[in-house]
């Protein structure tokens, strides 16, 4: 019934199925070279960020937005849902739980999106190395385009972590969104080993 | 203006509950949180709407759950310490200072008198530091974007005090066991100094576009109404209570660290809705400010820190259970420790206020008020959900 | 509503004016606070490697691992810790507990990477650019975790124990050993200065557990005199400590005697066992020192047949003969020796190698010998009038006191020698009632005694001239002995070498005493081996040559302790006897011998 | 604590114990429990709950359920034990008495596996999400295992212990002698 194109969605109760799209994420290839190049310009200087707190990061995020460090000036800015929103920050570390909102967040958001890892957390487990509700590696679950250590890192850290990501989009290599299209097999095996629970689209669009 | 409380009842009533039934069209089902704007932390409101109105609420926790209790079990007792902090993050200090007062009295440690000072000191500048943060939250739930801005800037002058003093702008960790790790720094005095008249400043213009504004009164008055007689009931400790009009303050009634040597008295209102309770923590913060002065002007001169506990890597407290608890921003904010006579804990429980006002006491303020007015009610009862699920 | 509700909020416009709070240079280069706890750096010469950074990490961020251009030493592990930033929360407990204030944090906050796989560093050897921050967090002077001062030992009254030969030190109570033993942390810096490689953390973990059988079982893996070695030690495993980098060592040496001490002599052997096969081959131990009492209760519990050739009328070598009472008590070496013996190990007294049997006669009957002679002869002055009647060697003297023979010392004593056998005759000597002076070439810092006894022997009223040069003994009036002595001044021999004691000209001076003992050193007379013509083995002076299993190229002939290795002490001899017990093991069951 | 002793033969509370002037301890009978609290909020003044834990006893087989009631009248704080078999693992609710304690159930219901019956929700996840495992809080479920084996953490690290590498560097032909009894 099912063929290679689309997703089967078995967590989903079968009336429901109907309902959701089936397509697998898609490899966007890139245009020519400088229209690219001239599109990660636009895209590095207007990271908007979605406002999902998973963790203690989301206290140093705060101040960010507000006067005293005031991100507005790089154009960057909070917003509340994930369709108008290009960076993902993971706060630290993510417990199952969350971490299942945040794989449906960071799909329904819109390619291309980056996503930045702060805190020990989220590369080898942080403090919760041995717990066992919390993830320890991010990289198996989501793409990372860029760690900051700390915890939690400054506000400051956290900006020199922003102009890390913009340089590595404006030189094309941020290509998150691809390698999860390239990789998508892998990431979905990796989620759906711990999240036993899967009753949410294989993707969601 | 009407409170809400005297909207009709709807849905009606049975003896079993409410009679919602999903499928009549009559009600919408809703997930707010836990990726929205308006949940205080990262959890999750299932609501029931009927139109714009709240005819059901459940709370739902645990995106936040690191199993401190299971960890701090598996960790000697000096390794916890930086632990704790982390189960409220914008008020980590009464955690640090329940997890330390705990092993000490166990361990029959007394702390030294500068170590007592400066622990309040710091139970003290959290406090205002996380009601800066909640009052900022509080405005921008009601779509009020400038104090915010406010708020969070001069917080984070707050946080620069806490960098210079302990090291760290977030988690402090800088009550240990046996006492503090270090004594202030020069000059500290005139620097808080300046930021509690910088904060002060702010303040007053708080109290102009917040408590006189037409827009937040008119969201925020009968918002959210907590009768006495609810209090016992629901557990309802700390600012929502004294808003209700219920003097109970446990710096004041079972005075720990050095809380019988400052001269304050509690907060009270005496009608706890939204407003009161917004206008109760503006004058505890007011007061917090009072008691920073009251303590740096009293805190000695010289004196030790720290207690040398025995050799932490194998320090072994005596078996024993007690259950030593603070008055955080939101109330009673205890740690019951179980030691075994090994060198791990048997079982430590943090009891965190949000537990009972975050998930029955929401759920029932919840009904019959607007959706939009959810996360404006969430705020006022100031919640932190790693409390709950830790 | 009112109308000032609709105008109080415009009135903040006030503000809209003043400077805004948005700092407008990038905030990036903010540096931390003095005190921020921001990225690890170490001091790779003052870090030594105990690794308790490790221990207490709670989050398991820290790894001891080897870095290129630090060595192993017997004070250095010679790891680094390098830490896990996947992990570390900052909390800085590894600086609080860091035994040597090595490790520290500087301000620095910034690291990004796109690779998570880089956050891993040794702290101080990466050249990481805040490598040489000043600023940043350190362990303040009032918070520390680390106890550095040692739970006072009890003494006996100075003025009372001068005039008796009752025991001066007299070991930690339950709870001050328990108090002690609570200090140390376990990093097994310690184990490997001990020439017997003494599970000593083991031993102290067993103390604060209160395990005593325990304790027991794991001195007796290593040391079967642990009451002799828990007394008169040199302890070399305290100049390792970790915990001595900042404050005074663990006491090893006074908790091992309290485990020995605690425990009753019968209860050794039940926690020990008595089950051991019976191989049916014999060996010979000559000499029944430390060494040669080792050796043969290893052998012994093997299920090997000892017989130990003693020339004394009792055992213990120069633990009896050379110690003096009140500080190794008879009686605790009795029970010591009773327990070797316990064993099945057969001691012959009166036998002298050489004299009343042969080497070679030893060879024939027994499947190996073991020598462990000893350095039972003083060593010569060489000075003029060095045979005078008031001159005697601190050994002789001390073994005549042993041996309860009456001497006659007269009023004033002279000791030359800085060693433990000078403190040893000096303080002999004042339970004589003679005033006792020791003259000493080098600086006090530079004696070998232990600094303790030192310290006791001063408080016993010995008086210590140091940096003085004996030149030669004459006859003085009244039967007495003149000693003249020049005075010395130290002359540095570059780093890392002991300065040297020149004389100074004509800085004479002339001390007239009833008795001079002289304690520069011991030395062997190992004619019975040169004369042995089937069993000999290499001579290099006094010394026997042996390998470090006390082998020697006789491989029939194995050999240990003063006789054989520089150090001369009594824990290096019973560590030659247990690895030459392992040897005689290997040999006498296969027949082969060095490879 | 005179208000304790009063109750203490009509209950048959055993252990009662002051760890300071304003707390104190006693064990009850799991039977009398429920009683007892609620004649503690509602005859003697104890009306406040802080909170519902249990402590486990694997070597015992009991969990040790505490219930922290509060006299705000006297200050005076009561933490009420009473111990129950690890393998029924029941107890009865109190969610009647105070409405949060129906929450402290439901955590205990997931995280210790003890089962109050009636009390609203008791069964439904509170904490967790499609968990498999025992529950988690039990002594006998090791954190550290599930998480190396769930989430396996990074490879490359590495460490060695002080002694052994000295040992290994410094005297590598020496082993102590271990007694083959």
């Amino acid at each position: 019934m099912h063929n290679k194109e689309t997703l089967p969605n078995l967590g989903l109760p079968e009336h429901e199925r109907d309902l959701f799209c089936d397509a697998r994420p898609r490899v966007s290839k890139p245009l020519a070279s400088y229209i690219e190049k001239f599109l990660n310009w636009s895209r590095a200087n207007s990271l908007w960020i979605l406002a999902y707190g998973t963790g203690c990061g989301a206290i140093e995020l705060r101040p960010l937005f507000t006067a005293r460090f005031d991100i507005s000036r790089y154009g960057m800015a909070p917003r509340p849902t994930p369709r108008q929103a290009s960076l993902l920050m993971i706060g630290g570390y993510l417990s199952v739980k969350t971490l299942k909102r945040v794989i449906r967040s960071y799909e329904q958001m819109q390619n291309p999106k980056f996503v930045i890892g702060l805190g020990s957390c989220t590369v080898n487990g942080g403090m919760y190395w041995d717990s066992y509700n919390t993830i320890n590696r991010l990289d198996h679950y989501l793409p990372v385009d860029v760690y900051i250590t700390g915890c939690m890192p400054r506000p400051e850290a956290i900006i020199a972590g922003f102009e890390q990501l913009k340089k590595r989009i404006k030189d094309g290599r941020a290509e998150g969104a691809n390698q999860y299209a390239e990789q998508f097999d892998w990431y979905k095996a990796n989620q759906k080993k711990i999240i036993t629970d899967w009753n949410m689209p294989d993707y969601n669009w | 203006m009407k409170p809400y409380s005297d909207r009709g009842k709807f849905p009606e009533r049975t003896e079993n509950g409410n009679v919602i039934d999903l499928d009549s069209g009559k009600f919408v089902k809703l997930w707010q949180g836990p990726q929205h704007p308006g949940v205080t932390g990262n959890m999750s409101l299932e609501v029931i709407i009927s139109g714009d109105e709240v005819v059901d609420l459940t709370t739902h926790v645990g995106y936040l759950h690191r199993a401190f209790e299971k960890l701090i079990e598996r960790r000697l007792y000096i390794q916890s310490f930086p632990l704790v902090c982390r189960i409220c993050v914008p008020e980590p200090d009464t955690n640090e200072y329940g997890y330390a007062a705990a092993v000490e009295e166990l361990a029959g440690i007394q702390i030294p008198e500068k170590a007592a000072w400066l622990r309040t000191l710091t139970l003290e500048m959290s406090r205002l530091t996380s009601f800066l943060m909640w009052l900022g939250g509080q405005a921008g739930a009601f779509g009020l974007g400038t104090i915010p801005q406010w708020c969070l800037a001069h917080r984070d002058y707050m946080l620069d005090l806490f960098e210079e003093l302990s090291g760290g702008r977030v988690y402090h960790m800088y009550i240990v066991p046996g006492g503090v790790r270090d004594d202030l720094p020069r000059g500290f005095a005139r620097r808080l100094e300046d930021v509690l008249q910088k904060i002060e400043q702010v303040m007053s213009d708080i109290e102009l576009a917040l408590f006189s504004n037409a827009v937040f009164k008119r969201r925020a008055v009968g918002l959210g109404i907590i009768t006495r007689d609810m209090i016992d009931e629901y557990g309802i400790v700390g600012p929502n209570a004294r808003a209700a009009g219920i003097a109970r303050d446990l710096r004041k009634d079972q005075p720990y660290l050095i809380y019988d040597k400052l001269s304050f008295e509690p907060v009270t209102a005496d009608f706890s809705d939204a407003y009161t309770r917004t206008l109760v923590r503006y004058r505890e913060m007011e007061q917090s400010i009072d008691l920073i002065r009251q303590i740096m002007a009293g805190i000695p001169e010289k004196g030790a820190i720290h207690v040398r506990p025995p050799n932490v890597l194998h320090w072994k407290i005596p078996a024993g259970e007690t259950y030593v608890k603070a008055e955080s921003t939101r109330g009673e904010y205890g740690y019951y420790l179980v030691s075994d006579g090994t060198a791990y804990p048997r079982r430590v429980h943090v009891r965190g206020p949000s537990y009972t006002h975050a998930v029955v006491l929401l759920e029932h303020l919840a009904l019959n008020t607007n959706i939009a007015d959810l996360p404006g009610l969430m705020v006022s009862l100031h919640t932190y959900p790693p409390e709950i699920e830790r | 509503m009112k109308l000032k509700d609709l105008i109080a909020p415009f009135s903040v416009w006030k503000r809209a004016t003043e400077k805004p709070y948005t700092a407008m240079k990038p905030l990036s280069e903010r540096p931390g606070a003095d005190r921020y706890r921001g990225f690890h750096i170490n001091d790779q010469e003052k870090c030594i490697g105990c690794g308790s950074c490790e221990a207490i990490c709670q989050n398991g961020a820290i790894d001891m691992v080897e870095v290129a251009g630090v060595e192993t030493t017997l004070t250095d592990s010679g790891l680094r810790p390098r830490i896990d930033y996947g992990r570390c929360c900052w909390c800085a407990l590894c600086v609080d507990i860091c035994t040597t204030d090595s490790l520290a944090m500087s301000n620095e906050y910034v690291w990004i990477d796109e690779d998570p796989e880089v956050f891993r560093f040794i702290a101080g050897a990466e050249g990481k650019p805040w490598d040489n921050s000043e600023k940043g967090y350190r362990r303040s002077g009032g918070y520390s975790l680390l106890d550095p001062e040692r739970v006072p030992m009890i003494l006996e009254d100075p003025k009372k124990g001068v005039t008796s030969f009752i025991e001066m030190v007299k070991g930690y109570s339950a709870d001050a050993a328990r108090q002690e033993a609570r200090r140390c942390v376990d990093c097994g810096l310690c184990i490997a200065s001990c020439p017997a490689h003494m599970d000593i953390p083991d031993y102290i973990r067993a103390i604060r557990d209160d395990d005593l059988e325990e304790a027991v079982k794991i001195l007796y893996r290593t040391n079967p005199m642990p009451a002799t070695c828990g007394r008169i030690c040199t302890r070399n495993c305290e100049s390792a400590c970790a915990i001595g980098v900042k404050g005074d060592p663990v006491a090893i040496r006074w908790l091992k005697r309290y485990i020995i001490d605690a425990v009753d002599p019968s209860d050794i052997t039940a926690a020990l066992g008595k089950e051991f096969s019976d191989s049916g081959k014999t060996v010979a131990v000559i000499g029944a020192g430390p060494g040669g009492l080792s050796c043969a209760y290893y052998l012994a519990r093997m299920g090997h047949h000892v017989t130990v050739f003693e020339s004394s009328k009792k055992a213990g070598g120069m633990i009896r003969y050379g110690v003096p009472e009140y500080r190794m008590p008879y009686d605790r070496l009795d029970d010591e020796i009773a327990h070797i013996t316990e064993q099945g190990v057969t001691i012959t007294y009166g036998v002298t190698i050489g004299v009343d049997k042969s080497l070679d006669e030893l060879a024939a009957s027994f499947d190996a010998v073991f020598i462990s002679t000893g350095l039972p002869d003083a060593s010569s002055l060489r000075l003029t009038g060095e045979d005078l009647p008031g001159v005697l060697s601190g050994v002789e003297f001390l073994e005549r006191v042993a041996r309860g023979e009456t001497i006659t010392l007269g009023r004033t004593v002279a000791v030359i020698g800085g060693g433990n056998v000078a403190i040893d005759a000096a303080r002999t000597a004042r339970r004589f009632g003679a005033e006792t002076t020791i003259y000493y070439r080098r600086r006090e810092e530079d004696m070998p005694a232990d600094w303790e006894e030192i310290h006791d022997a001063k408080l016993e009223g010995v008086e210590i001239i140091t940096q003085s040069i004996p030149i030669q003994l004459e006859k003085a009036a009244r039967g007495k002995t003149g000693l003249v002595w020049g005075r010395a001044r130290m002359e540095d021999q570059g780093p890392g070498k002991r300065p040297r004691p020149v004389l100074i000209v004509g800085e004479t001076y002339t001390a007239e005493v009833d008795t001079v003992i002289s304690a520069i050193g011991q030395t062997a007379d190992l004619s019975y081996i040169a004369e042995s013509k089937t069993a000999s083995v290499g001579i290099d002076g006094n010394k026997v040559l042996a390998d470090y299993h006390g082998r020697t190229e006789n491989v029939k002939i194995f050999a240990g302790g003063d006789v054989v290795n520089s150090i001369g002490d009594a824990i290096a001899a019973i560590a030659d006897g247990y690895r030459a017990a392992r040897s005689i093991d290997a040999y006498v069951l296969t027949g082969k011998g060095k490879t | 604590m005179e208000q304790i002793n009063e109750l203490k033969a009509r209950y048959s509370i055993s252990d009662s114990r002051d760890q300071r002037p304003d707390l104190g301890f006693i064990t009850v009978d799991p039977g009398r429990l429920a009683a007892l609290l609620a004649e503690l909020q509602q005859v003697r003044g104890y009306t406040h709950l802080s909170f519902i834990t249990a402590v486990d006893y694997p070597e015992t087989g009991t969990f040790q359920l505490t219930y922290m009631v509060h006299n705000f009248e006297s200050a005076h704080s009561l933490g009420v034990r009473t111990v129950i078999s690890r393998d029924t693992a029941l107890m009865e609710s109190v969610h009647h008495l105070w409405k949060q304690a129906k929450t402290y159930q439901r955590e205990l219901k997931e995280m210790y596996g003890i089962d109050f019956p009636g009390s609203p929700g008791v069964d439904d996840p509170f904490i967790l999400e499609g968990w498999q495992g025992p529950p988690p809080m039990r002594r006998d479920f090791d954190t550290r295992a599930y998480s190396e084996k769930t989430y396996f953490p990074r490879p490359g690290r590495k460490t060695s212990d002080p002694r052994r590498h000295m040992q290994s560097r410094l005297y590598p032909d020496y082993t102590p002698f271990e007694e083959e009894t």
